[in-house]
């Protein structure tokens, strides 16, 4: 029996494996992964990972700057111990080796990020993600009680009598099903962009962690607010960090105009300005591309309109110096050189502020279950995330859901129910069933497609009241059709079609709960942004929302009140002061 | 830990493989091409002699002898291996490489002292 | 035992599966324009041992007097065409390890290391230099 | 069939290029077929979006690995025309008017269709012992340990191995002989042994006859590198510090 399974080998789930393995090495820690870990979604993070160290930074400020950022729908109190657990966060990762960038000291060096008033984002070169996970999984491979499930894919958690008692999941490789008994289960299954159809996110991220505690009753948190990045590369949804602009990147529309000065983030100034113009938060970048899109400044593309991303005064220098990696994708997916050719650039869904409500300590309404990183919503982001606030948040969360599994896997020594066996039965018959194949129905790709245009219809930068009404009825015959998808596969090993199909499951499942927050939260506010209703309104909606799994396997949104400690809500102001 | 031999024999390699950059081309341009087709005309018997009476060149030669042998033998017995697939008898290609430049080695000191 | 042997990551958990193993592709070095240099390159070691055989044979010829046999058995056609691939095979055995020689020595200045072309750059003259102080020696010497 | 593969085939026009997919199905095949399948030739699409047409539309069967589409996650290196490349960094219009051949990594067993077993790597990997290995007292969470950047600049290279297992597949000793630890591990050891935080020594598991020694210096591992990581360098680099060490006994790297 294993004391801590943790599903997902991401960030958030390593970290929180070592923890484990560090706090108690009497306890058996597992990690389960669908993709080998260092493969993760963590690894194309680009920008950096925010934590005061500088002098003349304090911690107050970072966590003025979130709760602002976040449009004051964050929890105040994990804003502060998150701001106050990411500075040991990132030097522990110093430690193990992380090679972030340094000063000529050798001290760590900062970057300056959009929404941060403070230059507290630590980077390593252009790869953050990349150096940040390598280091933990590497780190990881020191632990070698650490039993790894790589390729393994969790179709379901075995909850009993409001306690979790396992996984059941699939060897890719073999199509062996397995159900693994846990004292507890710590969710870090990453975020669900792909719901979406022009997204930063990888092929893997579709929410199947936010699915899975959904169906067994756990409520969801926030899910109407989706993150869209202003800098995407059109086609591929390829990310240009958002540190091309800290560094002094310009975002011009067709007729080479600053425009966003228009819109109530500051005025241009030649080099960048920190909460200001370009450095303004990304929620409000978005909407000022949709406006300009309106007034027909942007610029047509065959895939969609789009406005330029200026780097050519940085120098090659100082791009190869500070963002080679921007180079690299420009030169490689995009076909031209940033520090010559105007990069073309628009909105694209990065990320998820939403997901599995929990508490300070990552545990769930549900016993035994915890969750942490971009799948779980403590929440610090609020209505809008700010960047560079991910990587310690999934740091900061996965190490306090690791301990408090171990704490709660030391306490709970109890033998395994039968429902652990006849639960693991019933799901083993229900994937069997599925890989016998069907001749007939909807190719999964095509319904996947549909739901991803779908929800950019109806739950994109700006909606209304109509269009989500409307999602709702088309989620709901998608989720039908889904069930008779066609699927050629019948193999046993490395049937990755079968992967697709429950995947496709988990979004449909988490699309019908965007929506129907979404449709419920009758303001604006952050990246949820009502045509039909076009002002915040604190005294209704500064409240989360949280939505269940009804018996009929509709969403039902209820709301939270928000925990205010020390910042009443205020005017978010950029660029003015 | 498990000994191995190869950092020795890999330094040998090197180390002759760098002699026989620097001087292998010149001598087989001079003596096995130009000589012999006419090009240079071959230096006297005595002049050579007079050469080899220094005891450092002749000690230079066996160390050149020695290494490119080396050198040759350490790459002889990798690529055949893997050209041939026969890597499963190293121990005896080793031997008979190896042991050919050893050989060769002798024979130069031999010759020369 | 190796020390590789006492890891198994996730071999607890792994069933194995009916993989397919290829086999051994007997024409591998065939596949690549690469693979063929490299084993041209490797093949290059062959005329450099030969290149000592003739060296010493040269070297018994002048120390028991009979240069002159010598001579004529190097003046044969099929010795010159022996030696003329010889001398392809020695000249592309020294551009080669001596460009890659800067694989192996990183030298740092100023805290950077030099790049591959200085290095390069220096080999390549210490071989010019190297073959005429030889070629002065044979074909002139301090008479 | 949606909107957007509508979209695409009208932007293709008439225009489709070959791929010839190699299709191993364990219990089915006894070793591996290809199977060719017309996919638009958009000016755009990588080798990846070419087998994700496929899957989409044409084979939902065919399986292979991939995730980030941009070059970090390592998970969709494939021999494309017997090269090994990363098939979501390679461009379709490369290979002009086809076909292109897409066949699993070289030198790995074949689990399905386009898909490598790979454990092998990760037990290599972690014999190696890749992560910072310190003694005596660490720092208190408050502090990091200094690194200029120019001590950084010393192992960054080695530090940006995908793991996408290009080189072990280029690499025909690795292809030859399995036990040969190979490129991208012996270069993971150095990004850690040239890191001037670490004072571990991996002497042990890298002086072996399978391990540095092992390489012939074929160099294709560097050649095929999409994160120009240079595990050739790496490895000699290494060969001469063991050598060194091997016959100064005192001089500890
Ligand atoms: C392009 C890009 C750039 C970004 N840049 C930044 C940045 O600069 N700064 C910042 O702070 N944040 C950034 N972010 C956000 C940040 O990277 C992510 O939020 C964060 O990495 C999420 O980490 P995670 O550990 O929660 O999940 P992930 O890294 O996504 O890991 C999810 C894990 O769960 C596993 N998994 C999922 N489903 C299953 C299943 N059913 N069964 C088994 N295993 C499963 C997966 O295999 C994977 O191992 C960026 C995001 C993107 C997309
Ligand atoms: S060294 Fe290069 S080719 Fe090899 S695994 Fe690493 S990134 Fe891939
Ligand atoms: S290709 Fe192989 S032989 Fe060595 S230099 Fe690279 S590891
Ligand atoms: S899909 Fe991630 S590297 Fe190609």
């Amino acid at each position: 029996m294993i004391d801590v399974l943790i599903v997902g080998g991401g960030g958030a789930g390593l970290r929180a494996a070592v923890a484990v393995a560090e706090t108690d090495p009497s306890l058996k820690v597992a990690v389960v992964s669908k993709v080998y870990p260092m493969r993760s979604h963590t690894v194309s993070a680009e920008g950096g990972a925010a934590a005061v160290i500088g002098a003349g930074d304090t911690l107050d400020e970072h966590c003025y700057d979130t709760i602002s950022g976040g449009d004051w729908l964050c929890d105040q109190d994990a804003v502060e111990a998150f701001v106050a657990e990411a500075p040991r966060e990132l030097i522990q990762l110093e430690h193990w080796g992380c090679p972030w960038s340094r000063e000529s000291d050798g001290r760590v060096a900062v970057r300056p990020f959009g929404g941060m008033k403070k230059m507290r984002t630590w980077y390593a070169a252009d790869k953050t993600g990349f150096h940040l996970l390598h280091t933990l999984f590497q780190t990881t491979l020191k632990y070698q009680d650490v039993i790894r499930y790589d390729e393994w894919f969790v179709t379901k958690l075995v909850v009993d009598d409001g306690r979790v008692h396992g996984v059941v999941a699939v060897e890719i490789r073999t199509g062996r099903i397995e159900t693994i008994p846990a004292r507890t289960v710590i969710l870090a299954t990453g975020g669900c962009g792909k719901v979406f159809p022009f997204t930063t996110n990888a092929a893997i991220k579709t929410g199947d962690g936010m699915a899975l505690a959904y169906r067994e009753g756990a409520p969801l948190k926030d899910m109407e607010f989706v993150q869209y990045h202003p800098t995407g590369l059109p086609f591929t949804g390829i990310l240009i960090t958002e540190a091309a602009r800290a560094e002094g990147g310009w975002l011009i529309n067709k007729d080479g105009y600053r425009y966003l000065q228009d819109y109530d983030l500051g005025k241009p100034t030649p080099t960048p300005k920190l909460r200001s113009m370009e450095l303004g938060p990304r929620d409000r970048l978005s909407q000022a591309f949709v406006h300009e899109q309106h007034k027909g400044r942007t610029v047509d593309t065959p895939y969609g309109p789009v406005v330029y991303l200026d780097l050519r005064h940085l120098g090659e220098g100082k791009i190869d110096a500070r963002i080679p990696f921007v180079r690299e994708l420009c030169r490689s997916y995009q076909n031209l050189d940033p520090a010559t050719d105007l990069i073309p650039v628009r909105p694209v869904v990065h990320y998820m502020m939403g997901g599995v409500h929990t508490d300070l300590d990552g545990a769930t309404p549900i016993a035994g279950l915890f969750a942490a990183g971009e799948t779980a919503c403590v929440s610090i982001n609020g209505a809008n995330r700010l960047g560079s606030n991910s990587l310690p948040e999934i740091l900061v969360f996965g190490r306090r859901a690791g301990i408090a599994a171990a704490a709660f896997a030391r306490e709970h020594r109890d033998a395994e129910p039968p429902a652990v066996r006849s639960q693991g039965g019933d799901e083993r018959r229900r994937l069997e069933r599925a890989r016998e194949g069907s001749r007939h129905g909807e190719r999964i790709a095509d319904l996947r497609e549909q739901m991803q245009h779908t929800l950019e219809g109806a739950a994109g930068i700006y909606r209304t009241g109509d269009e989500l009404a409307k999602a709702v009825d088309t989620l709901a015959d998608l989720r039908e059709r889904a069930e008779e998808a066609r699927v050629d596969d019948t193999s046993t090993a490395f049937n990755t079609e079968l992967i697709n199909l429950q995947e496709l499951h988990s979004m449909l499942e988490i699309a019908q709960t965007v929506v129907a927050c979404a449709l419920n939260r009758q303001e604006s506010r952050g990246a949820h942004q009502r045509t039909d209703f076009s002002a915040r309104d604190d005294e209704a909606f500064l409240a989360h929302s949280l939505v269940h799994r009804a018996p009929d396997g509709t969403p039902s949104v209820g709301l939270l009140p928000v925990t205010i400690t020390r910042w009443p809500p205020g005017e978010r102001v950029y660029g003015r002061d | 830990m498990r000994r191995t031999l190869e950092p020795y024999l890999w330094l040998l390699f090197s180390g002759g493989g760098v002699v026989a950059a620097l001087v292998v081309p010149v001598l087989v341009l001079l003596f096995g091409v130009l000589m012999p087709l006419g090009i240079v005309d071959w230096p006297t018997a005595e002049h050579l002699r007079g050469l080899l009476d220094g005891v450092l060149v002749r000690l230079a030669l066996v160390v050149v002898v020695v290494l490119c042998l080396f050198h040759a033998a350490h790459r002889i017995r990798h690529t055949s291996e893997e050209l041939l697939g026969i890597a499963r008898f190293d121990l005896l290609v080793a031997v008979m490489c190896y042991g050919g430049a050893i050989a060769g080695g002798i024979a130069a000191v031999m010759l020369m002292f | 035992m190796k020390a590789r042997d006492k890891v198994t990551p996730s071999a607890a958990v792994r069933t194995t599966s009916a993989a397919y193993r290829p086999r051994r592709d007997n024409l591998w070095f065939a596949r690549s324009r690469n693979y063929t240099i490299f084993v041209l390159r490797e093949l290059t070691s062959v005329f450099v041992a030969w290149s000592m055989v003739f060296l010493l044979m040269l070297v018994a010829a002048v120390l028991d007097g009979t240069l002159e046999g010598f001579a004529a058995l190097a003046a044969q056609p099929w010795m010159i065409a022996i030696n003329v691939v010889a001398l392809a095979a020695a000249a592309f055995h020294s551009v080669t390890f001596l460009n890659l020689a800067p694989k192996a020595t990183v030298v740092r200045l100023d805290g950077y290391r030099l790049p591959a072309w200085m290095i390069q750059g220096g080999n390549h003259s210490l071989w010019l230099l190297v073959s005429a102080v030889i070629a002065f020696f044979v074909l002139r010497g301090f008479r | 069939m949606t909107d957007t593969t509508q979209a695409v085939r009208q932007a293709a026009g008439t225009r489709t290029i070959r791929m010839e997919v190699a299709r191993y199905r364990p219990g089915q095949d006894a070793e591996p077929v290809f199977q060719g399948y017309d996919v638009p030739l958009m000016s755009d699409w990588a080798v990846l979006d070419g087998l994700n047409h496929i899957k989409d539309q044409l084979d939902g069967s065919l399986s292979y690995r991939w995730s980030c589409r941009m070059g970090v996650c390592g998970s969709c290196g494939m021999t494309v025309n017997g090269e090994a490349r990363l098939t979501c960094g390679t461009f379709l219009t490369e290979y002009g008017e086809g076909p292109v051949r897409i066949e699993p990594l070289k030198g790995f067993p074949v689990i399905r269709d386009l898909v490598v077993d790979i454990d092998d790597f990760l037990a290599k990997l972690s014999s190696v012992r890749p992560w910072l290995i310190r003694e005596g007292e660490d720092l208190p969470l408050t502090a990091e340990y200094a690194q200029t950047p120019e001590q950084l600049e010393a192992y960054k290279q080695y530090s940006m191995c995908i793991n996408c297992l290009l080189c072990y597949s280029a690499c025909p000793v690795y292809v030859l002989d399995p036990d040969f630890l190979g490129p991208a591990a012996i270069a993971l050891a150095q990004r850690y042994n040239l890191d001037s935080r670490d004072m571990g020594d991996r002497f042990d598991v890298l002086s072996q006859d399978d391990a540095v020694w092992g390489c012939t210096f074929v160099g294709e591992c560097t050649r095929v590198c999409p994160k120009h990581v240079d595990p050739a360098e790496a490895i000699q680099r290494y060969k001469l510090t063991a050598a060194l060490r091997s016959v100064l006994p005192w001089s500890r790297r």
